[in-house]
């Protein structure tokens, strides 16, 4: 259960939002320079990090953006939340 | 000493001061000819196949808590082979069958109870599904029925049948041979005959780090020193990204706790494991009484083993849906394991680019039922260094080839 | 439009009208359903010069952009719905003027102004118990405190999704919903009420409800 | 009738003016308001009230709350019997009844207690070990054991009371109302937080209840009455009695459940729920749950009678009750000592307190010495005696280091053996919420550790068990607490003067040496876990506490472990050499106390399970007798039989009536998305496969979406509303999936694509006509639009009015018919439709529903995402390369259609199929085999998607995707169904209208 403070509506319940998974995940510029193995790297290859993960989340029954979260897979903390388009922050402890 | 009633008797006579350790608690070697990592039942089948299968015992399986304390030991325990697309059907089947005498092979009750798994259905486009599937299984020469309405009223009189509920029961697909298996039974019974034949299995023994030469492992770094091995088998599941990161190598597993509950024991009341995909609930009775449940993934990644509340409350409202009866008995505990989930639903069993580094991880919500067949290729694979026909098309390559093996549809509820 | 009596808002089937009393009297929840009031979307930016010199000419008022808050008249205001998005509530079947307003004031800029109001209605719900109700099927916390008269927020109530807006004090609350979700947040919540004792009133009653209490927010 | 013969005629919190009567086991018994099912019972002398899960062995009444291993009770009848209740925790109500549980035919003479003496040969996994033979045997020895176990059993009707849920927020959440609990929500609640405060209990005071104790000069009882004064007036207090918090979740979010008329018994008013589950998010959270009194190990303690001190003192205290004539009170910790007072002032011959330790506080003496209380140290009870109750008890004299006994026995004549082995604090909440507990040597116990969230423990819960320093904690966490939110200044109030005896250090004894006469030595009573079974089971190297707790199913029971733990865990320790914090604790897991199911699904039961989606339309569909699909969450018409008509008759009719004259359909629960923006187009052209750049104003295209590794994922018809404003058409599935893939996209990676989207899909009432007659009837209504093919020509739209109904019309069709899809606000949608129906009535305008839709669609081969597609489909595979631009640089998927397996010759490709019997309609998801053997295995090559039989074409037909199917027009392929082969020929999947004049005409 977690609680996730929405950049824009503040902190609201889990069921409010939807997962997307890992964040900062960019769509490759030139998909068909791509080889199959790169291709397959951007569609299914996952850091899946024990600890922090920088990953998306959208406000789904809420105002519906989508912001960036870091979250610490094991201890479920949120250690910051941020816009969409913002840089990664350093993760703090 | 064997089990049997015999000894069993005896020994209750002599106070069961006989009984020797099911498995030893051994130092670990300086070298062996291959390393497991992970003591789940899959880690454990597959020493046990290397050593039995192809003679290979100088094995050390390598756990970092208590062995079967993975999945293998908080899983839902059904078993089946009801699977659509061929690869996948054979491989489980060949799991089922290896169920269908491990009790025996192993010496150890696993109880192994093929009580039937029956999918309920409630809706038009589900039907189609299903008679697509149960016609592929068939075909594939496993069994599995198609249930009427009345038919599943009559296998399970305490279903709601109800015409008019929110998501009526239209019918079912029934694999009799399906079933359940005492998880914990597993994980020892694999682990004691895999012990008999001279595997080490180390456990509060995490692996750290994987040592490489080049493109070639030899050996792992642990929290109880340094092992060495020509040969590296992976079987993490939930962890499988962590370990194969520690080669360098990258997976597309995303690892997703699954969470699961029993109820207080009560008297037999459910003869069979029930799955709904639909209302989102799967569950069955033990042996002991509890009825054990679980539903689906919860969405986030996570390695915490635990999940959030409201999945168990919208899995409890379905199984009061099915179960009106249900309604009043009381859920004793909750838990949830990490699974390791595949963008396809199907799991790798494979080689990787590493010389001698071997992944078997993507099972997911689903592959208790497939640990002796999972244990059994695997062996295969590490000790001929190439993988057995059944798990050919497990491998990694499939995801830029786009080859995949597309599950999401037996796997709609997890299992 | 057709004739009125033609139309049919979301709940007409549950026949409320015929359930709906002048008094309430002691009930803990007073509920009822205001039919076919004017809902646009408004999209756009707000730090844009133009979109809100446009927005504000065609609605009177700026939309607000403290997130979660409403402003505006009585007879027409706005929602936050999102940091580019607004529910623009107005007097029944008022919303081909106000889309029109709208668009004749934003050509120009990038904006969206589409018309929601007939996918929506409102249950509104008051009495002593309305904050108990909807704590029964909304996580957001309703403690005068946390929110109040003018907040409004989107959330969930059981399975479904609404927007939140507290009128007053009383408290009176506005629960939009998707039309299709009508029926079933209406039988969830009057399920929910059982224990507070339930009243269903009819348009004008409301009306006169809220106006019997000091008018705060937007009606 | 009984007359209560253990219960004082004074005294104890019992309502006396309510004198209530009972069943227990089919006898009748009287009790009070007030009482429990276990102190109405002990009062009426009844010791015997379950058996045990594995031996049957008899047993009686340990605790007074929660942490009862052995009372299990099945309590009611009927459709609202419940099983295992905790007797301890069943309040008493008018004609309660309740029976024994795992017993047959009676809890005095039970069968089931042959295992008693077979018990040699079952000890911990026996199971694992034996019924191996003969091979497939298992389910027959399985039917044996799985009748033997279990304990109550579930009802077999629906029940018939209701649930509920509800969110709360608060400050402060204090669990547990004992002093130490009522100390904190004082100072919490005084400075002004919100504060919940909740305690299992039917009566706030927690140990104060059960125990004779003094607050400032006073009796403790009336501080409670006075904090709860108090607290009662404080406006942001609430108070939840009969609540546990049975589960600490992540960022403090805690659930709780109340039992809200349990205690009342069965009603017929139903406005209040039986239980309500409550998920309150606490900012900080202070747990003041106590801590729970352990049991000692010796042989054959579980024998009914044998009781632990707090709960003989609770009961004597709390309910005026005496467990027992003659009681002896054993212990190793100060805390049985005014137990034993308590129990000799409540009249029971307490005739020795027996502590393990040599030297036992001076201070105990006099008191004891004043009752005739005999003291014995260096001494515990080895054995109890009698089976179906205590009728005695052997106390010997106790090694220095624990590990003998010393001499003979000294047997006691008993009916009550009172005992404490310390106590361990309350955990579950605290470990729960990710803490650690440490071992503190000092009490022999684990007590919290770190926190790791917003969370204090405070009194006995943290280990502190004097009266003062349970106070003084509550109200320094409550005040700490209440600063943390923002509340006072976290000073904490003055403590109150308590009549504390300081306590001495205690003995630790986890196994008493056996007396030697084969006795049984229980660790974990409820699930029959003898020390015996933990040794065996540390020697077969089971050695891990979480083994151990497997294999011996040790704490696995309902209560969980929480008298027996500690017990086993330090056992083990012992047998394997390592200190007990090594060892440590098995996992805490919610619930802290068993959840009832309905509780947890609440309100989501019956019709309000999940909501159904309507279109404006349903009730005109329900009256006129159409039976309904479910599509998602939608209840779509499927077809409308008329009188006797069978699915296949209806749906012939309807298909009829479209290809001859006019039908009608509510298409409303298609997705609808308003697009606007000055990048709406670029969007489009990234989003579908196609190109969208010639789209005029006006016209509308056919589109498919695919996923970023190729794979079809949506379809529908989209239309250009204005330079830079589209209406976008989705499957009724996908509505949401799709809205929310567009958001993902514009948000999450097109950051600067100016575009806006706004769902309308319930905005909007569609209706479509179709059929040669569409457009004749159409004209009839709608006069504002010019119909004529060359001004509103197919894949068009045109605003207007239908029936005076404001309106935008489409010219699409999915039927292959002439065609209008006519959109109006939805609350007009029945006006409209019943307008085309009057209208319509000469060209008998026909409803049809979702079957025939899809039969006319399959007739003219267009696809259904989800029927003909699974998600490794293509366009390619659906022989839609036509829509698939070979000119746009970029599209979502268009790089995963190059991938390897993308270009495989063999990959299966939508054929349509035509049974070579004109009889045989084939089976949807009928398997094609590339050979017929006779008998399976046989390989397959593809499937059918879609089968039905037309009434256009007189025959059945099907679509079906087949291996290289495109390469096999022509051929006659075999399709197996349930063991029965049909033969099909694979022809191009269109059968009707192929140059789509009709449609377009
Ligand atoms: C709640 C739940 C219900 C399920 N229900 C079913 C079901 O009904 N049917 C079904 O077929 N499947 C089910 N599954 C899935 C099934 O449990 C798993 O797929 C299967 O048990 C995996 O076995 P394993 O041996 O691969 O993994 P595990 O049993 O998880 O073993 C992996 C082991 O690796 C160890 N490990 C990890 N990292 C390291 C390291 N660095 N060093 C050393 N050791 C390490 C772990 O400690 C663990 O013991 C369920 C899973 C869950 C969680
Ligand atoms: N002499 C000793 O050794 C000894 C040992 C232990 C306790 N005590 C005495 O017991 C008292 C302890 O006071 P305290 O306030 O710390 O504890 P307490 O035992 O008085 O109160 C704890 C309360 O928490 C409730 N509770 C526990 N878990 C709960 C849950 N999950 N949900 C809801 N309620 C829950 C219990 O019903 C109980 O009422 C003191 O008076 C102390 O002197 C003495
Ligand atoms: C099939 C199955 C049945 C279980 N039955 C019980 C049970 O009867 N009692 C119990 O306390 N736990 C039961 N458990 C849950 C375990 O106690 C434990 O929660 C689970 O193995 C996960 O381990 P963990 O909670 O230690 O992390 C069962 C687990 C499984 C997989
Ligand atoms: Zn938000």
């Amino acid at each position: 259960m977690h609680l996730i403070a929405c950049p824009w509506c503040g902190p609201r319940d889990e069921v409010e939002y939807a997962y997307g998974g890992e964040g900062h995940i960019a769509r490759p510029a030139r998909p068909e320079a791509l080889s199959d193995g790169a291709y397959a790297d951007y569609l299914f290859m996952r850091r899946n990090p024990k600890g922090v993960h920088a990953e998306r989340w959208v406000h789904a029954a809420g105002c519906r953006r989508w912001f960036n979260v870091l979250r610490d897979t094991v201890s479920h903390r949120i250690l910051a939340v941020y816009k969409m388009g913002e840089p990664r922050p350093e993760a703090g402890p | 000493m064997q089990y049997s009633i015999f000894n069993l008797i005896r020994e209750g006579i002599n106070k069961h001061k006989g009984w020797p350790a099911a498995f030893r608690h051994p130092e670990p070697k300086e070298r062996y000819d291959v390393i497991i990592i992970g003591g789940g039942g899959h880690g454990l089948a597959t020493a046990y196949y290397l050593a039995k299968e192809h003679g290979i015992r100088n094995v050390a399986v390598v756990e970092k808590g208590w062995l079967g304390g993975g999945n293998t030991g908080r899983n839902t325990t059904v078993v089946r082979s009801n699977y659509l697309w061929d690869q996948s059907a054979f491989l489980y089947e060949k799991s089922l069958k290896l169920w269908e005498g491990l009790t025996q092979d192993l010496n150890y009750n696993l109880m192994f109870s093929q009580r039937g798994v029956l999918n309920l259905c409630h809706n038009l486009h589900d039907l189609r599904e299903l008679h697509r599937r149960i016609n592929a299984i068939r075909l594939n020469d496993i069994d599995s029925e198609y249930l009427t309405r009345d038919q599943v009223k009559a296998f399970v009189p305490i279903l709601n049948m109800d015409p008019n509920i929110r998501y009526p029961i239209l019918g079912g697909s029934l694999q009799r041979r399906g079933g359940n298996a005492r998880h914990d039974a597993v994980a020892w019974g694999f682990a004691r005959a895999a012990d008999r034949l001279g595997v080490d299995i180390l456990q509060n023994c995490e692996v750290m780090a994987i040592l490489r030469d080049g493109a070639k492992v030899t050996g792992i770094e642990t929290t109880r020193g340094t092992i060495r091995a020509p040969k590296i088998g992976a079987v993490v599941a939930g962890h499988a990204s962590v370990v194969a990161g520690m080669a360098g190598i990258r997976l597309p597993i995303e690892s997703h706790p699954l969470q699961a509950l029993v109820s207080e024991p009560i008297k037999p009341i459910l003869h069979t494991v029930i799955m709904s995909g639909a209302v989102h609930v799967y569950v069955s009775q033990s042996d002991k009484g509890e009825l054990v449940m679980g539903a689906g993934i919860d969405t986030f990644n996570s390695y915490a083993q635990r999940g959030s509340l409201q999945v168990i409350e919208d899995q409890m409202a379905a199984v009061v849906e099915l179960f009106p009866m249900f309604s009043r008995l009381r859920m004793m505990r909750q838990w949830a394991g990490i699974v390791d989930v595949c963008p396809d639903a199907s799991p790798i069993v494979s080689k990787t680019p590493v010389e001698g580094f071997y992944v078997n991880c993507g099972w997911g919500t689903g592959g208790f039922k497939a640990t002796p067949g999972s244990g059994w290729v695997f062996a295969h694979t590490i000790a001929q260094d190439r993988p057995h026909r059944l798990n050919e098309a497990f491998n990694i390559e499939r995801f830029s080839t786009g080859e995949l093996i597309d599950e999401h549809g037996a796997a709609a509820v997890a299992h | 439009m057709v004739e009125p009596y033609l139309r049919q808002s979301p709940l007409d089937h549950l026949s409320l009208d015929a359930r709906a009393v002048g008094d309430p009297g002691g009930a803990g929840v007073v509920a009822g359903e205001r039919r076919f009031i004017a809902k646009v979307s408004l999209r756009g930016d707000p730090a844009d010069p133009a979109f809100a010199a446009g927005a504000k000419t065609a609605l009177g008022f700026a939309p607000p952009v403290a997130p979660n808050t409403v402003d505006g008249k009585r007879d027409r205001y706005a929602l936050w719905l999102g940091p580019d998005e607004w529910l623009v509530v107005g007097a029944p079947d008022t919303q081909d003027k106000t889309v029109a307003a709208l668009r004749a004031a934003l050509a120009g800029c990038h904006a969206a102004v589409t018309d929601v109001s007939e996918g929506r209605t409102i249950i509104r719900l008051t009495g002593a118990h309305a904050r108990d109700v909807i704590a029964k099927g909304c996580p957001i916390d309703l403690h005068p405190r946390a929110f109040g008269p003018g907040r409004c927020a989107q959330s969930r109530y059981a399975r479904a999704l609404v927007i939140l807006h507290q009128l007053d004090e009383a408290p009176t609350f506005d629960l939009h919903v998707d039309r299709s979700f009508a029926d079933y947040l209406w039988r969830v919540i009057e399920d929910a009420s059982l224990e507070y004792g339930f009243a269903v009133v009819a348009e004008p009653v409301m009306a006169a409800l809220k106006r019997r209490r000091t008018p705060q927010g937007q009606d | 009738m009984t007359d209560q013969r253990f219960r004082n005629a004074a005294g104890g919190r019992i309502d006396r003016s309510r004198p209530l009567t009972f069943q227990f086991n089919g006898r009748r018994y009287d009790g009070f308001g007030g009482d429990t099912l276990a102190s109405a019972l002990l009062a009426n002398g009844v010791r015997l009230v379950g058996r045990s899960f594995k031996y049957h062995r008899p047993r009686g009444i340990v605790a007074a709350g929660s942490e009862e291993s052995n009372a299990l009770v099945q309590l009611g009848t009927g459709a609202r019997t419940e099983p295992n209740v905790r007797a301890t925790q069943a309040e008493m109500h008018d004609e309660l009844s309740a029976a024994s549980v795992n017993c047959w035919p009676s809890v005095e003479v039970d069968v089931g207690a042959i295992n008693s003496a077979l018990a040699a040969f079952l000890p911990a996994g026996f199971y694992y070990k034996t019924f191996m033979w003969p091979p497939r045997a298992w389910r027959f020895y399985e039917w044996f054991i799985r009748r033997a176990a279990g304990l109550g059993r579930a009802p077999t009707e629906p029940d018939p009371d209701r649930y509920e849920k509800t969110y709360a927020h608060c400050d402060v959440a204090v669990v547990g109302a004992g002093p130490a609990g009522l100390a904190a929500a004082l100072a919490a609640g005084r400075v002004g937080a919100r504060v919940i405060l909740a305690d299992e209990s039917s009566e706030f005071g927690g140990s104060l209840l059960g125990e004779a104790a003094t607050i400032a000069a006073a009796p403790a009882l009336d501080w409670v009455a006075g904090a709860m004064a108090e607290l009662a007036a404080l406006p942001e207090v609430r108070l939840l009695p009969r609540t546990t918090v049975f589960g600490y979740y992540d960022h403090n979010h805690l659930g709780l459940i109340e039992r809200v008329t349990d205690h009342l018994g069965p009603r017929t008013d139903t406005t209040l729920p039986r239980q309500r589950l409550w998920k309150v998010l606490a900012r900080q959270v202070v747990l003041a749950t106590g801590a729970i009194e352990r049991p000692l190990v010796f042989d054959d303690n579980d024998r009914p009678g044998v009781m632990l001190a707090s709960a003989a003192r609770t009961y004597a205290n709390r309910w005026a009750v005496r467990a027992g004539d003659r009681a002896i009170v054993v212990t190793n910790n100060d805390s049985a000592y005014p137990a034993a007072l308590d129990l000799s002032e409540a009249g029971v011959n307490v005739q020795a307190v027996i502590d393990a330790r040599e030297t036992p506080p001076d201070a105990w003496r006099e008191p004891l010495r004043v009752r005739g209380i005999d003291l014995a140290a260096g001494r515990t009870v080895a054995a109890a005696l009698g089976r179906k109750r205590v009728e005695g008890a052997e106390v010997y004299e106790l090694a220095a280091d624990g590990s003998r006994l010393i001499g003979a026995a000294r047997c006691y004549d008993c009916d009550l053996i009172a005992v404490s082995g310390g106590w361990s604090p309350t955990l579950h909440l605290f470990s729960q919420s990710g803490g650690r507990p440490r071992f503190d040597a000092g009490i022999a116990a684990f007590v919290p550790g770190e926190s790791r969230q917003a969370e204090r423990s405070v009194g006995a819960a943290r280990g502190t068990f004097s009266l003062a320093g349970c106070l003084a904690e509550g109200f320094a966490g409550g005040a700490a607490a209440a600063l943390a939110c923002g509340f006072g200044d976290g000073v904490a109030p003055p403590v109150p003067a308590t009549g504390d005896t300081p306590a001495g250090p205690l003995r630790p004894l986890w196994r008493v040496p056996t007396a030697g006469h084969g006795g049984k030595a229980f660790v974990d009573a409820q699930n029959d876990v003898t020390a015996d079974d933990v040794e065996l089971a540390a020697r077969e190297g089971y050695r891990s506490v979480e083994h151990l707790k497997r294999y011996t199913t040790t704490g696995m029971g309902t209560d969980q472990g929480k008298t027996s733990n500690v017990n086993a865990l330090a056992i083990l320790a012992d047998l394997t050499n390592a200190t007990i914090a090594e060892v440590g604790t098995t996992t805490f897991r919610p619930p802290y106390t068993p959840v009832t199911y309905g509780a947890l699904a609440g309100r989501s039961v019956g019709d309000r399970f999940d909501p159904v989606r309507m279109t404006g339309l349903h009730q005109w569909h329900e009256a006129a007798g159409a039976l309904f699909e479910d599509v998602g969450q939608w209840k779509r018409p499927w077809y409308y039989p008329r009188r006797g008509e069978t699915l296949h008759q209806a749906v012939a009719r309807e298909c009829g009536a479209v290809r001859a004259s006019l039908g009608i359909v509510d298409a409303s629960t298609l997705g609808k998305i308003d697009i606007q923006g000055p990048d709406a187009l670029k969007l489009l052209n990234l989003v579908y496969t196609n190109a969208w750049d010639n789209l005029e104003v006006g016209r509308c295209r056919y589109g498919l979406m695919l996923k970023e590794d190729g794979m079809v994922f949506d379809d529908g018809v989209t239309a250009r509303l204005g330079p830079n404003h589209y209406h976008m058409t989705t499957t009724t599935g996908g509505a949401a999936r799709v809205m929310g893939w567009l958001e993902e996209w514009v948000q999450c990676e097109w950051l600067d694509m100016r575009v806006h989207f706004t769902s309308t899909t319930t905005h909007w009432t569609v209706v479509a006509i179709a059929g040669p007659n569409a457009r004749r009837l159409l004209a009839e209504l709608c006069p504002d639009i010019d119909l004529e093919s060359a001004a509103f020509p197919f894949m068009a739209w045109r605003d207007g009015t239908v029936a005076g109904i404001p309106a935008r019309v489409f010219r699409v069709s999915f039927s292959g018919e002439q065609s209008y899809e006519i959109n109006v606000p939805s609350s007009c949608g029945v006006a409209l439709w019943q307008v085309l129906m009057t209208a319509g009535a000469k060209y008998d305008i026909t409803p049809y529903g979702t079957e025939t839709m899809h039969v006319l669609r399959a007739e003219k081969g267009f696809v259904i995402v989800g029927q003909e597609t699974d998600g490794t489909t293509t366009p390619q595979d659906l022989g839609m390369d036509w829509i698939v631009s070979k000119k746009k640089t970029d599209f979502i998927g268009k790089r995963g259609l190059t991938r390897a397996d993308c270009g495989r010759a063999d990959r299966k490709q939508l054929v349509g199929l035509l049974p070579e019997n004109s009889k045989d309609t084939l089976q949807e998801g009928a398997q094609i085999v590339a050979e017929i053997r006779p008998k399976p295995p046989m390989p397959m090559e593809g499937h059918v998607t879609s089968s039905y039989w037309s009434a256009a074409l007189g025959r059945p037909f099907a679509l079906a995707l087949l291996m290289g199917g495109r390469a096999r027009h022509g051929q006659t392929v075999a399709v197996s169904s349930y063991g029965t082969t049909s033969w099909a020929k694979v022809v191009p999947p269109i059968f009707w209208d192929k140059e789509g004049e009709r449609l377009r005409g």
